[in-house]
């Protein structure tokens, strides 16, 4: 149990996939203009995350492992990951057309996430369990979503405040990850990981 | 009588944010002078120098914009910054980390996103976590307390080691130097000593650490001024406080020997100067009552986490920034019940 | 929200969120007893005095008026009419400034007097009211032309209709006045007290109402004396109370002052009546028994005029109409030049930009600020999010966050934050240690939300007539067609294959001249 | 090799089967978007976007094939809308932006060609052929497309006047930005 706690921890703060090990810094500065968006994205990225970790898991497991193809990993991965994607960007083009707009482009970008693949090939090289792997993944992307809508609401604030010009946008929002960032430092050694 | 459209008020304002920001350089007074008088005169070359970088780089950058640097000098604020962070560092630190960090604080973490009251991070601290991370041996170098060392350092002897680095004839740095009792203790705890071992150091006083326990209370009485002043409100500061006694009190009564008195947390270290003076900067603090108490209490169970389980003897910079993330977020979901909506509101 | 309650006169008192303590200055004006004003060669009367429906003109230019003969008429069911607030010539109606934030004109009934204040033949009194048919009395105070005197103008007929649906239990009468500077209602309270309660009287008895209660701040011991003594001697005092209420600005507000005396909310954008309360001002109370027991209509009004500027500060009653120039002269003109001149207290009032405004029903009172008393503001520093503004706010809003939002014209987002909870009441702006314009702000996106939603309404109707013309073009396209097919039909297969390439050259011609072509699609 | 090529092919079908069953289940009608959009427009059917109307308008911008820019008559706040609908970054206005106006006809001039009248998008010009033609004002959307078939130039454009009902209070005038660039110009003079 605690190991489990230990690894929902460690994930989510202290080796924070965006801010500490900047995985998936695409759709951290794209979709962080708005709260709601980022909220959508985090929900989509947590549904796709948790989906792939478990599956790749179950491929490697009981097809890649076995076969000895263990090498056509990435590859497989891709799919898998690519597949999970188009199904959640079909389901939301259903369900909330509005978000499936709102995040347009990036949602098919969730594809070439490198968080995505991150995690699925960080599953297999810590020899976690199908649960561990699941709980990983899910940390991780509870992790993106936290800092992603966190990040969210500081830019809000950041778009109205007098940055100087060449500053404005992608520039100060870069800068703002880097502090928040060394913010998250602050976790280093909580959990020896 | 000039005719234009102006909308009421049309009184005289009330408030001013330079007398705020003069207010609460008053109330630093008593806490610098108590620290002056346990750790020697850097400090107060450390807040000249830290204070001239300061508004320096303000008037630099405001000019490099083609304005007129003179109301940004002239609200203080820069000044604050720098005052907070000469008091957060070690009294004898190299002048150039001095500059360093008064360039990170005002430059990056200040103006770049638009001077006073548009940076989302605190500058002080924002700089005190960059050097900590640069420069760690150096961040963490603090002197012995007066009563505990025969040499007391002069002025010019002082100034001499934050200006070359260099140590009066004869004088060793251990001499001069030593741990911060909270440093001490994590040392000491991780070396599986108990804690009435450890409480045998010379470091540890009467309820905090040696000198530190006075500073903290100079630093209260300044803070009380600021309440009674109503500078600030008590939200951030008592939810902080009181949660992290809580969290240390908890500890301490399930396991005595590995968790120091509760009143050691408040009075060693930046608690007490971080519960008034650092996380109540408006600016980067929450705006609404129940988010300025979640923000208070966050801290103070932040500090006490990574100070007991976490990379840093102390931890007020690290929480303060960490809360400051979360503080859009939280005040998001903090908004009161208006006037005339029934039910309340997430 | 924080219910502390203090106990005075056994009646429990409720708190609101914020507030805030500022000098009253009353007693700059308050000294003086209420004075007539010499009558104004010329009296410039707006044709819309009030909230609803402007009133239609029913008198010709040129024609004699007499003093309370009806000038315009209603035109709706929330409207009011508007009287002659003396004798004299109709001479013209035209545009003229009224007492406006925007300084704008707007249509005047302009009557030169001719100096003797004849009255017109007034209806008989109404002393045997509580025997008469309550419509029958309602119909006379619209009649009257009465409106909230408190700076909201609503008709008060429409208020004392509340309708079957809803049980009205209290009347609230507002004697707060609770800005700054301000004594009109302070002074009518000390000397027409028994007008007051007559009028109070006539409103408990169409509302059938179980308690009255009349709010004053303890700022105005003097007004509580008296109204305490009068209503002694009245057999009001079954259903009726003075209220002392503690001196804290918004505390006259009408939601605030409900919030006070009951400890109940108006609902957002609700009316008091939905709480089983209606709230009406003192002035109010004394024109309705005006118009009921003396059947005289609302042609003058008591207003402050004050300011350390003004030579003689005091209270006059003015016929409705006179230019605020005059009220400044007859009051020793100013004894220093005035930075500004506003209508109204200095929380919420506007600064007038001519001194030759009129006078109108809601206009309680002229104000001129020395340079002192309202220093011009200093540029307006950036937000430091202290929240001084939050905590004084009586809506409970987070004006701050209103402001970022107003600031970035991001209109969506200020009413997420209840941008029209907001009464504008200037608290936010008299703490703000930036010194930041707060209430402008709001102001500037409430007024645009609203042309917003006009150009909306303007927007759906030029879609639906658009629409409209491409079903009609479309019908007519049909049935050319249609006409044209059967033209085809009759004629011989031959013919049409003669009359083929013709129209294909015709087509190539016609497309070598695009512009005609243009607006075709 | 094979059980590779294979494994891999697999996969793929079984991946792809499972998609296009979403494909169908999850199938989407019409463009919802382009309604949201075209609600946000002025709907004076000027044409000034290059697009015959304000609906087509509304679908080119959802399609993408146009940008959110073209709206002479919606204005910065048109353009702030749609930007914050479609999540897009607000552009500068790619045509000027002009006050409010309604036509007016010169009774003096007009001959009753009813040429004008057809080309009157939302009907607000009423007359018949040989009658001297009027302009229902508050139908009037301002979008000038009468103006060029007027065989004698007798329609013009008048600002709609302003009016208290319709009075905005003005953005308040001296935030920060504004004071501190001018202060540099007051030292200069």
């Amino acid at each position: 149990m605690t190991e489990y706690a230990l690894i929902l921890i460690g994930t989510v703060l202290v080796n924070n996939f965006v801010l500490v090990k900047f995985l998936g810094l695409c759709p951290f500065m794209g979709v962080s203009k708005k709260l709601e968006t980022a909220t959508g994205m985090g929900l989509a990225t947590t549904f796709v995350m948790t989906l792939s970790s478990v599956i790749t898991w179950v491929v490697n497991q009981y097809l890649l492992e076995p076969l000895g193809i263990g090498y056509l990993r990435t590859i497989a991965f891709i799919l898998v990951i690519a597949s999970v994607v188009q199904f959640t960007e079909t389901v939301m083009h259903k369900t909330s057309p509005v978000l499936y707009q709102l995040l347009g482009i990036f949602l098919p970008l969730i594809t070439t996430n490198c968080a995505v693949l991150g995690v699925a090939l960080l599953n297999q090289q810590s020899q976690h369990t199908l649960v561990e792997s699941a709980l990983y993944g899910f940390g991780a992307a509870i992790g993106f979503s936290l800092v992603l809508t966190l990040f969210a609401a500081i830019r809000e604030r950041v778009a109205v405040a007098d940055v100087p010009e060449p500053f404005q946008g992608s520039a100060i929002a870069l800068i703002t990850a880097g502090l928040m960032s060394l913010a998250f430092m602050g976790f280093a050694g909580l959990v020896a990981n | 009588m000039k005719t234009f459209i102006a909308s009421s008020p049309h009184v005289a304002r009330v408030n001013r944010v330079d007398s705020i920001m003069l207010q609460v350089l008053l109330a630093l007074v008593p806490g610098i002078l108590a620290m002056i008088w346990f750790f020697g005169w850097g400090l107060l070359i450390n807040i000249l120098l830290a204070v001239t970088f300061a508004v320096a780089a303000e008037c630099t950058v405001i000019l490099a914009r083609g304005r007129s640097p003179l109301p940004a000098i002239a609200d203080l604020s820069a000044v604050v910054t720098a005052v907070l962070f000469a008091i957060s560092v070690p009294p004898i630190l190299p002048w150039w980390m001095t500059l360093l960090g008064m360039l990170f604080a005002i430059v990056l973490v200040k103006q770049l996103y638009g001077g006073m009251g548009y940076n989302p991070f605190n500058p002080a601290m924002a700089a005190y976590v960059f050097l900590l991370v640069s420069y760690p041996v150096a961040m963490t170098n603090w002197l012995t307390p007066t009563m505990l060392t025969e040499h007391h350092l002069s002025f010019t002897e002082s100034l001499r080691i934050i200006l070359d680095g260099s140590l009066p004839q004869g004088l060793s740095w251990d001499a001069v130097t030593s741990a911060t009792p909270l440093d001490e203790m994590r040392g000491k705890l991780d070396r599986n000593l108990t804690m009435g071992e450890i409480r045998q150091s010379p470091l540890w006083g009467a309820f905090g650490g040696r000198g530190w326990e006075w500073v903290a209370a100079w630093f209260l009485l300044g803070g009380i001024y600021l309440l009674w002043k109503r500078i600030i409100t008590w939200h951030i500061p008592v939810s902080l406080l009181s949660s992290l006694l809580v969290c240390a009190t908890l500890f301490w009564a399930i396991e005595p020997q590995t968790h120091p008195f509760p009143a050691f947390h408040l009075f060693s270290g930046a608690a007490i100067l971080g519960a008034f003076f650092i996380a109540t900067d408006p600016v980067t603090a929450c705006t609404t009552t129940r988010g300025q108490i979640i923000f208070g209490a966050s801290i103070g169970a932040l500090v006490y986490v990574i100070r007991t389980w976490g990379g840093y003897p102390d931890a007020i910079a690290f929480s303060v920034l960490l809360l400051n993330i979360a503080a859009p977020m939280i005040d998001h979901y903090t908004q009161p019940r208006v006037f005339g909506h029934g039910g309340k509101r997430g | 929200m924080a219910v502390a309650h203090s106990l005075i006169a056994n009646r429990r008192l409720w708190t609101f969120h914020g507030g805030i303590h500022i000098p009253d200055e009353k007693s700059l004006s308050n000294g003086a007893p209420i004075a007539p004003i010499a009558l104004p060669s010329r009296l410039v009367v707006p044709l819309q005095q009030h909230i609803g429906a402007p009133a239609r003109v029913i008198v010709a230019v040129g024609e004699r008026v007499l003093k309370g003969q009806m000038i315009a008429e209603p035109t709706g069911l929330v409207s009011a009419p508007v009287h002659a607030p003396s004798s004299g010539t109709l001479v013209a109606i035209e545009s003229h400034p009224i007492p406006h934030p925007s300084g704008l004109m707007a249509p005047c009934a302009i009557i030169e007097t001719d100096g003797e204040d004849a009255w017109a033949e007034l209806p008989p009194p109404m002393t045997d009211y509580p025997q008469l048919d309550p419509e029958l009395i309602r119909e006379r105070i619209r009649w009257a032309g009465v409106v909230g005197m408190g700076g909201a103008s609503f008709p008060t007929s429409v208020k004392l209709s509340p309708g079957t649906d809803r049980h009205i239990h209290t009347l609230i009468i507002n004697g707060a006045e609770c800005e700054p500077y301000i004594s009109c209602d302070d002074r009518l309270m000390r000397e027409r007290s028994g007008h007051i309660f007559e009028g109070v009287r006539i409103m408990h008895h169409l509302l059938g109402v179980k308690q009255v209660l009349i709010g004053i701040e303890d700022n105005k011991p003097e007004a509580i004396e008296e109204m305490r003594l009068a209503l002694a001697e009245t057999d009001m005092h079954t259903y009726t109370e003075i209220v002392p209420i503690p001196t804290l600005y918004p505390s006259g507000g009408e939601k605030q002052l409900i919030r006070i005396l009951t400890g109940k909310e108006v609902p957002t954008k609700g009316i008091p009546a939905q709480v089983g309360i209606v709230c009406q001002n003192v002035g109010t109370a004394a024109a309705v028994a005006d118009a009921v027991l003396e059947g005289r209509p609302l042609v003058s009004r008591v207003v402050t005029v004050t300011g350390r500027a003004i030579a003689n500060p005091r209270n006059l009653e003015v016929p409705i109409g006179t230019p605020a120039s005059d009220l400044i002269a007859h009051c020793g003109g100013y004894r220093e030049t005035p930075r500004k001149l506003v209508c109204g207290g200095p929380m919420m009032g506007f600064a007038l930009r001519d001194a030759d405004t009129p006078i109108t029903k809601a206009t309680n009172c002229v104000l001129a600020l020395t340079p002192e008393e309202s220093p011009a503001p200093g540029p307006a520093l950036a937000c430091i999010r202290c929240g001084r503004c939050a905590q004084a706010c009586p809506a409970n809003l987070l004006p701050q966050q209103m402001y970022w939002h107003a600031r970035a014209k991001d209109l969506d987002r200020v009413q997420d934050y209840n941008l029209f909870d907001c009464i504008e009441c200037g608290c936010c702006a008299q703490v703000c240690p930036s010194h930041i314009p707060l209430v402008q702000y709001y102001r500037y996106a409430k007024t645009e939300i609203w042309s917003r939603e006009q150009e909306k309404r303007k927007s759906e109707q030029a879609r639906a007539r658009h629409a409209a013309k491409q079903a009609r073009l479309e019908r007519q396209e049909q049935e050319r067609q249609a006409k044209l097919r059967k033209q085809k039909e009759a004629l011989a297969a031959k013919a049409k294959a003669q009359a083929k390439p013709e129209t294909a050259a015709k087509q190539q011609a016609s497309a070598a001249s695009p512009t005609e072509t243009a607006n075709d699609s | 090799m094979l059980t590779a090529i294979l494994a891999i092919a697999a996969l793929a079908v079984l991946f792809g089967l499972m998609l296009g069953y979403s494909a169908i289940r999850f199938h989407v009608e019409g463009d919802p978007i382009a309604d949201q959009i075209d609600s946000l427009l002025p709907q004076t059917q000027c044409g000034q976007c290059g697009h015959p109307g304000c609906r087509p308008y509304a679908e080119a911008v959802a399609r993408g094939d146009d940008d959110i820019n073209k709206c002479a008559p919606g204005g910065e706040a048109t353009i702030l809308a749609m930007a914050d609908l479609l999540g897009r970054e607000p552009v500068a206005l790619d045509a000027e932006e002009k006050l409010p106006a309604v036509a007016f006809i010169d009774p003096e001039r007009c001959i009753g060609c009813t040429l004008c009248l057809q080309n009157c998008p939302v009907d607000a010009i009423v007359g018949a052929a040989k009658q001297l033609h009027g302009i229902l004002s508050k139908e009037c959307t301002g979008c000038e497309l009468c103006l060029p078939p007027c065989p004698v130039n007798c329609i013009s454009m008048v600002p709609v006047t302003e009016e208290i009902s319709g009075w905005r209070w003005p953005f308040p005038s001296t935030p920060l930005k504004e004071t501190a660039k001018s202060q540099p110009e007051r030292a200069a003079a």
